[in-house]
């Protein structure tokens, strides 16, 4: 995959049709991934790679990218396609600058929960199997390949590319909810009582660093200025001065998304204190779903925003009194 | 004592009397009101005023067939039929357990009531 | 739930309302001298779709323990669709609260028309004795703006 | 640094006797930035307003918080004496004492520190106001008159009168309305069509009013000064500019056994018809259910009959799209369905008629060309019952909680003309109370009594039993005499209670006006401004509003023109200021404002940029069209940046507001 | 050397929590360690380090300054502070107590930060030897040697001792009182652990990266370098390596009004943030690329520069495992010296 995805950049950087290939580049170790933007054919040789660990979601970057001169190509995993389309819906990633090549997508790793395991000194990491081999300092390790899936590929919606110039690989299928389980955690805590919900948001939203990852790694937060960085808002703040403002920000974010989050995962991902921060998005595309019709954001460029829209008939709050455990 | 009453009595009745505008629709659909000394309409506008005693002595209370004709049709929801009951109500609570005095017997003696029926009924309408 | 056993407690409650209909159907409920507690207290926005959530948190956070919300019923909005705006955002943000464990009596949208005084006094009381059976609101407050 | 003056009112003891304004005049002089804080008995008095004027010059006030009544009913009183006083009207607040707090408590304690919250919430707003200036958007001129009846026939005459056009749009294939099915008119029993029907002539001869008949108005768009509306003409598969109203398709029309809606049903028209002779168009109209040609093909008699070929069979609704500066509601009203009342037997019997039935069995127009007879047998009816208040001043279940107001007068009307005609006749009134205020109403009604001798009884109806000999029992109380009575009766007639017309609520939603519970448009004020609504550019006419009787429908739909009339006579209005605007330099241009704007007052212009690092960028961005943004604010929540916000409602007044209250 | 049997660690931490506050290392469910109060129950974590560093106990995320109220026209200004507590953190890296001596170089020079003067008087630092270092660590680069932590007191573990070592006089008064439980023992043992971790360290990925190319003499060769532009192209700008940095000591004072008075309160700031030094006439770095070298240039060139050489990193290795984008000061500094 990577040496196919390796000509195809630079034939395209070779005929003109681009001048720049957004992807990744391989780190110090087997997981440490950055994305990168490559201008020759040299430094993709060196250093472009894309394997288990590029896991990393390349479509914000193309708000600023898709704006300079020229068209940069941009390599899009199924999931990324969506937030790239939702950018494009709400006029923040030019299209026409940008040359999308539908690459197929995970699952991904997660050194985190590699690690998480108690293993340490990692030097190489191979799936044979479905057993991860883990070269290590102290000895090669093991583990179930399926338990260092990255979370966001664990209920992964969609192996289909919703927009691309051109595909490499096979084409795949949108996974319904029942098949991903995506919505599986949700329902578990709608169904838990409010106390226990709360303990279970208490202990996780206290965890909190404010260091905002989840927030500057996700594509539908692309505001020219934050309203958390604005001190004019009336709720800008640094850090969490207390579990209100914990509370607040999260809450306020995942509002400011819901309708337009399309579930990538990132802010999950990202978290350096394991918040399982997509919930919250889950949530609202959980609820837009099962009050409004089902709608993925990304699918398309044209359709209205559920909290853009309305209908005549739509359910009143108390929906909310009405069902669930109190 | 009246207030005292008038407030039980719309209470069990649930009704609201000052909603009655004087139509008169309840005497006017009423199947007994040929029978009554006291008509529904005036049930309800003496419940109001207060004027319960009359009432409550009156054979009125007895000749309501309680068939809510007047319920139906009053156009404010007064529910005459409602209050009637509820003064007859009071009426029976009044004589409290003794329904049936033995003074009372002689009277009722006749030839086609069987004197079991009255034994009967005496005991089970005595403390 | 738990139960407030301090019968002292009085909420402090923070009603939205529209400029049209519930500022008005408010009004009525003056003119009609229809009694409601003096717990509830309005602010006027020019429609119900103006209310931020962000409003709706910064009342918690700074010792609200009720947030209403109330518009003109649905179809009837001054601005068209005003409403039904606010209808789709509030359900989710009332959820969202829902899901994070905050009490949903904390939380009431209620349409009332400039005609609903009634309903506007009634509401308010109803509303006010929900928020006062919960007690205070702890589970969303900033324990820098508590009262000493 | 502010300088805020505050000013608490008594009004009177409405305020004063559960509201220590004393103590809130002191307790809101302590907040920041309060220089004086003043109490007056009536603040919105003259000397009251100088106060507040005197008060803004002498201490130079940068805001002014009133502590009274609600906005809704002074807040432009204070707005014009500030800005008589030189202080920009927007810089004035009003903390509602009144109706939302001494009107409602008694505590005067715990009213008095609700009316401080309030007053310092009003406090915190006001020192985050910005001076605000109105502009100015053109006015079309020219009115539209949604009701063809009494009252939009008059509003139109008046408003064509001063000199604008004027459209009427009527859905009947007439104008003309309830009134022109009315026989005579009280308290003068002249014939209602002798002084409609100029009228009717009058507006369609007038060069200034264009009547669009058999025609709806399907959608409402835009604000005062300038709306745009569609109407849908509905195919009446004749056309209108062709037909010469020569009536000889209706005579020709094989298809005769329509139930005809002007004579209430109780006669028949053709399948193609003219609703009655004065009618205005005077122009056919083919009913599409009825007529044979349309139904099955074969006929086309009216097609061949008429010399002018206006006849159209393909003729389908069109949509027309026109510009109004101001719209009047005339929509009228119509007869409750008595389906529900089972005890006056009204569908088991067709001698228990409606009032309106009745004019029209007395009209000589009518189906019995003016004698009255019996529906069932066309007899002469001997004895006539008329029962009031049928389903008008009921518990909300069982009919309308009002009194439609007409009913006394026009059943002591019926109850005269049948006496004066048939002396032979014993008419029995069974009522509740007789209401008659108004001019020569109550001698009207003496006359019914006393020169007349109809027998008035105070008492209900009960039961209506029609009889098999043809006769009807009635049932009833005389609560005088205390006792039930049954009634030998002929004929019934029931005075039902009257409603706004069904097309009203739909109508109402597209104008973004308000109604009350039972469907009657709210005016904005209810004494004040009785023929305005809340949305500014929508006038109400007649009954819509309201019961009414033609004298009052007739001065109301005057009034509602002049209202009109004055907004047309304007070259521009001034805008609300408290619109919504774009911080540019914070926009996306993600299009959510764009998406959740009902007025279209938002666009996207590509700006180049200075951006913070230096560079300059071509920028999508949003900007609002202040003439045409009407304030809701939907945007404001829309913007996930925040960069919308909204003047005289900003997000840091709405949440200093909160802070005030909350603390 | 003083010692006490790992099995006996829970009578060692209820010893000392009967004193004063515990602090250690504690695993969390998602895998990771923190910091936690000891309590009955509480085990002390065997990973290698915790995700928030130890500098949260003297420097920490938030922190009421002081108090206004106003009264009319009148301001009144309360000082806030309270009397602190002793408190003790145990099981400290070598590299998280170095962080300690770079933050005394910032905080406690004049002017000295009282509020952390207060809290590093009233801690005793107990540090914990590693003995399985991670890929990320490079702590060796900065001359750290976590076989040898400082602290307060040293500790280390052979698997069945916990070996103590007292540095300081709070120290020395720490282990005394503590002495009924410890006794003394050979180290035999303990020697064996520390040159297999030795054995360990220089086979580290990162043992080779050294600071010979850094320090204060360097601003101009690296200010100017065309590196920092392709470095932080792909900086998201988040907070997550200031904010999970034992050194990164940068703080922002703002005041919040709490409906009865101001908090002047601070909180960590990062120089990755748009409104970092932001000041009346605006920003003085603009872009992502000033506020990216800003950080780097601050840790290895002008930190030196005002600290006879010491470098602001101690080669935990947080930010390497995470950075959402895997930027971080190892590439910096590997970029930096490719001619």
């Amino acid at each position: 995959m990577q040496e196919a995805m390796i000509n195809k950049a630079k034939q395209l950087l070779a005929d003109g049709t681009v001048n720049r290939v957004m992807g990744w580049k391989r780190g110090e170790f087997v997981y440490d991934i950055t994305p990168a933007v490559f201008e020759t054919a040299e430094e993709i040789d060196a250093d472009f790679v894309c394997d288990d660990f590029t896991a990393a979601n390349v479509s914000k970057y193309l708000v600023k990218e898709s704006r300079k001169e020229g068209k940069i190509l941009a390599f899009l995993k199924p999931c990324d396609t969506y937030s790239f389309n939702q950018l494009v819906k709400e006029h923040r990633i030019v299209r026409e600058n940008v040359y999308v090549v539908g690459i197929p997508g995970g699952p991904k790793l997660d050194a985190e929960k590699i690690k998480a395991k108690g293993i340490t000194g990692i030097l190489c990491v191979k799936n044979e199997n479905g057993t991860l081999k883990i070269d290590t300092l102290y000895g090669e390790e093991t583990m179930p390949y399926y338990e260092a899936i990255l979370g966001k590929c664990e209920t992964c919606k969609s192996r289909k590319h919703v927009v691309y110039d051109e595909l490499i690989g096979e084409e795949g299928e949108v996974i319904t909810a029942e098949d991903s389980g995506r919505f599986d955690m949700v329902e578990k805590l709608e169904n838990m009582t409010a106390q226990e919900r709360y303990d279970f948001w208490r202990e996780q939203l206290s965890k909190c660093i404010r260091c905002n990852a989840c927030r500057n790694v996700c594509p539908a937060c692309t505001c020219e200025n934050c309203v958390f960085d604005n001190p004019a808002s009336g709720i800008s703040n640094k850090a969490a001065a207390d579990s209100f403002e914990e509370n607040m920000f999260h809450i306020i974010r995942a509002f400011h998304v819901a309708g337009r989050c399309t579930d990538c995962g990132e802010c999950s991902r990202v978290c350096p204190q394991n918040i399982p921060l997509h919930l919250l998005n889950r949530k609202f595309i959980k609820d837009i779903n099962a009050f409004y019709g089902e709608y993925q954001a990304g699918e398309d460029t044209t359709s209205r925003a559920p909290l853009n829209n309305y209908d005549k008939d739509d359910c009143e709050p108390s929906i909310v009194h009405e069902r669930g455990v109190e | 004592m009246s207030d005292k009453l008038k407030e039980q009595i719309l209470r069990s009745s649930g009704s609201n009397v000052l909603k009655c505008m004087r139509c008169g629709k309840c005497s006017a659909t009423c199947p007994s009101y040929d029978e009554m000394e006291y008509h529904p309409h005036q049930f309800v506008y003496m419940v109001e005023k207060g004027d319960i005693e009359k009432l409550m002595s009156s054979d009125s209370l007895y000749k309501c067939l309680t068939c809510f004709a007047c319920v139906d049709r009053c156009p404010r929801g007064v529910e005459p039929a409602k209050v009637v009951e509820a003064v007859r109500l009071a009426a029976v609570r009044r004589q409290g357990n003794n329904h049936l005095v033995p003074t009372d017997i002689p009277g009722m003696l006749d030839d086609d009531l069987p004197q079991q029926a009255i034994v009967t009924a005496f005991r089970k309408y005595t403390k | 739930m738990q139960v407030n056993e301090n019968t002292n407690f009085e909420p402090v409650i923070v009603a939205f309302c529209c400029n049209w209909c519930s500022y008005a159907g408010a009004d009525l409920s003056g003119t009609n001298r229809l009694n409601y507690p003096t717990n509830v207290k309005i602010i006027r926005v020019p429609c119900s779709c103006r209310v931020n959530p962000m409003f709706i948190l910064r009342a918690f956070q700074r010792g609200a323990d009720g947030v209403i919300l109330c518009g003109c019923h649905p179809g009837d909005c001054h601005y068209t669709s005003g409403n039904y705006f606010t209808r789709r955002r509030i359900t989710l943000l009332y959820s969202m609260l829902d899901f994070l464990g905050i009490e949903r009596d904390r939380t009431r949208l209620e349409w009332v028309s400039a005609a609903e005084g009634a309903k506007f006094a009634a509401t308010m009381q109803e509303f006010t004795d929900a928020v006062r059976k919960l007690g205070p609101n702890r589970r969303l407050e900033d324990l820098r703006c508590r009262k000493q | 640094m502010q300088r805020i003056g505050v000013f608490v009112c008594h009004c009177g003891t409405n305020i004063a006797a559960t509201v220590d304004v004393k103590a809130v005049a002191e307790a809101l002089g302590h907040e920041p930035g309060v220089v004086i804080s003043r109490e007056y008995q009536y603040m919105c008095s003259e000397s009251g307003q100088n106060l507040v004027k005197d008060a803004i010059r002498e201490h130079n006030l940068t805001g002014v918080v009133i502590c009274s009544c609600s906005p809704r009913m002074h807040e432009n009183t204070f707005r014009k004496a500030a800005a008589a006083a030189g202080l920009n009207p927007y810089l004035v607040e009003i903390a509602n004492i009144r109706e939302q707090c001494s009107w409602i408590h008694k505590d005067i304690a715990s009213a008095t520190e609700k009316a401080v919250i309030l007053g310092k919430a009003a406090v915190a707003k006001v020192h985050l106001n910005a001076p605000l200036i109105a502009g100015e958007s053109p006015v079309v001129k020219r009115a539209l008159v949604i009701g063809g009846g009494i009252a939009g026939i008059q509003t139109a005459l008046d408003i064509a009168e001063a000199g604008f056009d004027v459209d009427i749009v009527e859905k009947q294939p007439t104008i003309g309305g309830k009134m022109a099915q009315i026989d005579k008119t009280f308290p003068t029993l002249d014939c209602a069509a002798c002084i409609l029907t100029p009228k009717m002539v009058e507006a369609s001869q007038n060069e200034k009013i264009h009547i669009y008949s058999f025609s709806e108005v399907t959608d409402v768009k835009g604000f005062v000064g300038n709306f745009t509306v569609t109407i849908k003409r509905k195919a009446r598969y004749v056309d209108e500019t062709k037909c010469t109203g020569c009536g000889l398709c209706t005579e020709k029309c094989p298809m005769k056994k329509v139930p005809n809606e002007f004579n209430m049903g109780l006669d028949n028209r053709t399948a193609i018809y003219i609703p009655f002779a004065q009618a205005v168009p005077k122009v056919a109209t083919i009913d599409p259910n009825y007529c044979m040609m349309m139904k099955t093909g074969k006929c086309g008699v009216c097609s061949k009959v008429c010399s002018v070929g206006a006849i159209d069979y393909k003729q389908e609704d069109k949509f027309i799209e026109e510009k109004y500066g101001a719209i009047v509601v005339a929509t009228g009203f119509n007869p409750i369905n008595l389906d529900k009342y089972d005890e006056f037997a009204y569908n088991q019997c067709a001698d228990v008629v409606t009032s309106l039935e009745l004019e029209r069995l007395m009209n000589a127009a009518g189906p019995n060309g003016g004698t009255l007879l019996r529906p069932s047998d066309k007899t002469h009816p001997h004895t006539i019952v008329f029962v009031q208040c049928v389903g008008s001043r009921c518990d909300d279940e069982k009919g309308k909680p009002y009194c439609s107001k007409i009913c006394c007068m026009y059943t002591a009307k019926h109850a005269m003309l049948i006496r004066e005609k048939y002396p032979d006749t014993e008419v029995y009134v069974f009522y509740i109370d007789v209401r008659t205020p108004g001019k020569n109403f109550d001698e009207f009604y003496r006359r019914a009594v006393e020169q007349y001798n109809v027998h008035y009884i105070k008492g209900m109806v009960g039961k209506v039993t029609p009889k098999s000999d043809g006769k009807i029992d009635v049932q009833a109380s005389d609560l005088i005499a205390n006792e039930q009575l049954h009634i030998n009766a002929d004929m019934v007639v029931l005075a039902a209670a009257i409603e706004p017309d069904k097309t009203a609520r739909p109508l109402a939603t597209m104008l973004t006006t308000q109604m009350d519970t039972n469907d009657f448009f709210t005016e904005a004020h209810p004494k004040l401004r009785p023929v305005e609504s809340a949305t500014a550019g929508i006038f109400l006419s007649g009954a819509c509003q309201g019961p009414k009787d033609i004298p009052e429908t007739v001065a109301q739909g005057s009034a509602a023109a002049a209202k009109a009339i004055g907004l047309l006579c304007k070259n521009s209005i001034t805008c609300n200021p408290c619109v919504a605007h774009s911080n540019e330099l914070m926009c996306n241009g993600c299009s959510a404002c764009e998406k959740v704007c009902p007025y279209g007052a938002i666009t996207y212009q590509d700006k180049e940029f200075r951006m913070p690092d230096r560079t300059t960028a071509i920028r999508r961005v949003a900007s609002v069209n202040p003439a045409v943004c009407q304030g809701c604010g939907a945007c404001t929540v829309a913007c996930p940046s925040g960069a919308m916000d909204l003047n005289g409602f900003s997000n840091s007044q709405i949440m200093a507001e909160v802070d005030a209250i909350c603390k | 050397m003083l010692r006490i049997p790992v099995a006996k660690s829970d009578e060692l931490f209820a010893a000392i929590a009967s004193q004063q506050t515990l602090y250690l290392p504690a695993d969390r469910k998602d895998g990771q360690a923190e910091y936690r109060k000891w309590e009955e129950g509480v085990k002390l974590s065997s990973r290698l380090n915790t995700v928030r560093s130890a500098k949260d106990f003297f420097f920490p995320q938030t922190e009421n300054l002081a108090e206004f109220r106003m009264e009319g026209k009148k301001i009144e200004v309360i000082d806030i502070r309270k009397e602190s507590e002793d408190f003790v953190i145990f099981g400290v890296r070598a590299c998280d107590a170095r962080s300690f001596t770079i933050l005394d170089k910032v905080y406690l020079v004049d002017p000295v930060d009282t509020f952390y003067q207060t809290r590093r008087e009233h801690g005793t630092v107990v540090t914990m030897a590693c003995t399985r270092p991670a890929e990320t660590c490079f702590c060796q680069t900065f001359g750290i040697d976590p076989t040898e932590p400082e602290g307060d007191v040293s500790c280390w573990s052979d698997g069945s001792y916990y070996y103590f070592r007292a540095n300081t006089d709070k120290g020395q008064k720490f282990l005394d009182s503590l002495s009924s439980l410890l006794e003394d023992g050979d180290t035999a043992a303990l020697e064996e652990t520390k040159a297999k971790t030795k054995e360990i360290l220089s086979k580290l990925p990162l043992a080779k990266v050294s600071t010979e190319n850094f320090g204060g003499d360097k601003l101009n060769e690296y200010f100017r370098s065309e590196k920092w532009g392709e470095l932080s192209e792909s900086c998201l700008g988040c907070g997550t390596c200031t904010f999970v940095c034992p050194t990164c000591q940068c703080y922002d004072i703002r005041d919040f009004d709490t409906g009865h008075g101001i908090q002047r309160f601070r909180c960590w700031d990062s120089c990755m943030y748009s409104d970092f030094t932001k000041m009346a006439h605006g920003n003085p770095r603009l872009t992502q690329l000033e506020r990216f070298r800003q950080r780097f240039m601050h840790k290895l060139v002008y930190f030196p520069a005002n600290n006879n050489g010491e470098f602001g990193c101690v080669g935990c290795g947080r930010c390497l495992s995470k950075c959402p984008i895997s930027m971080n000061i190892v590439k910096v500094m590997k970029a930096l010296e490719e001619k």
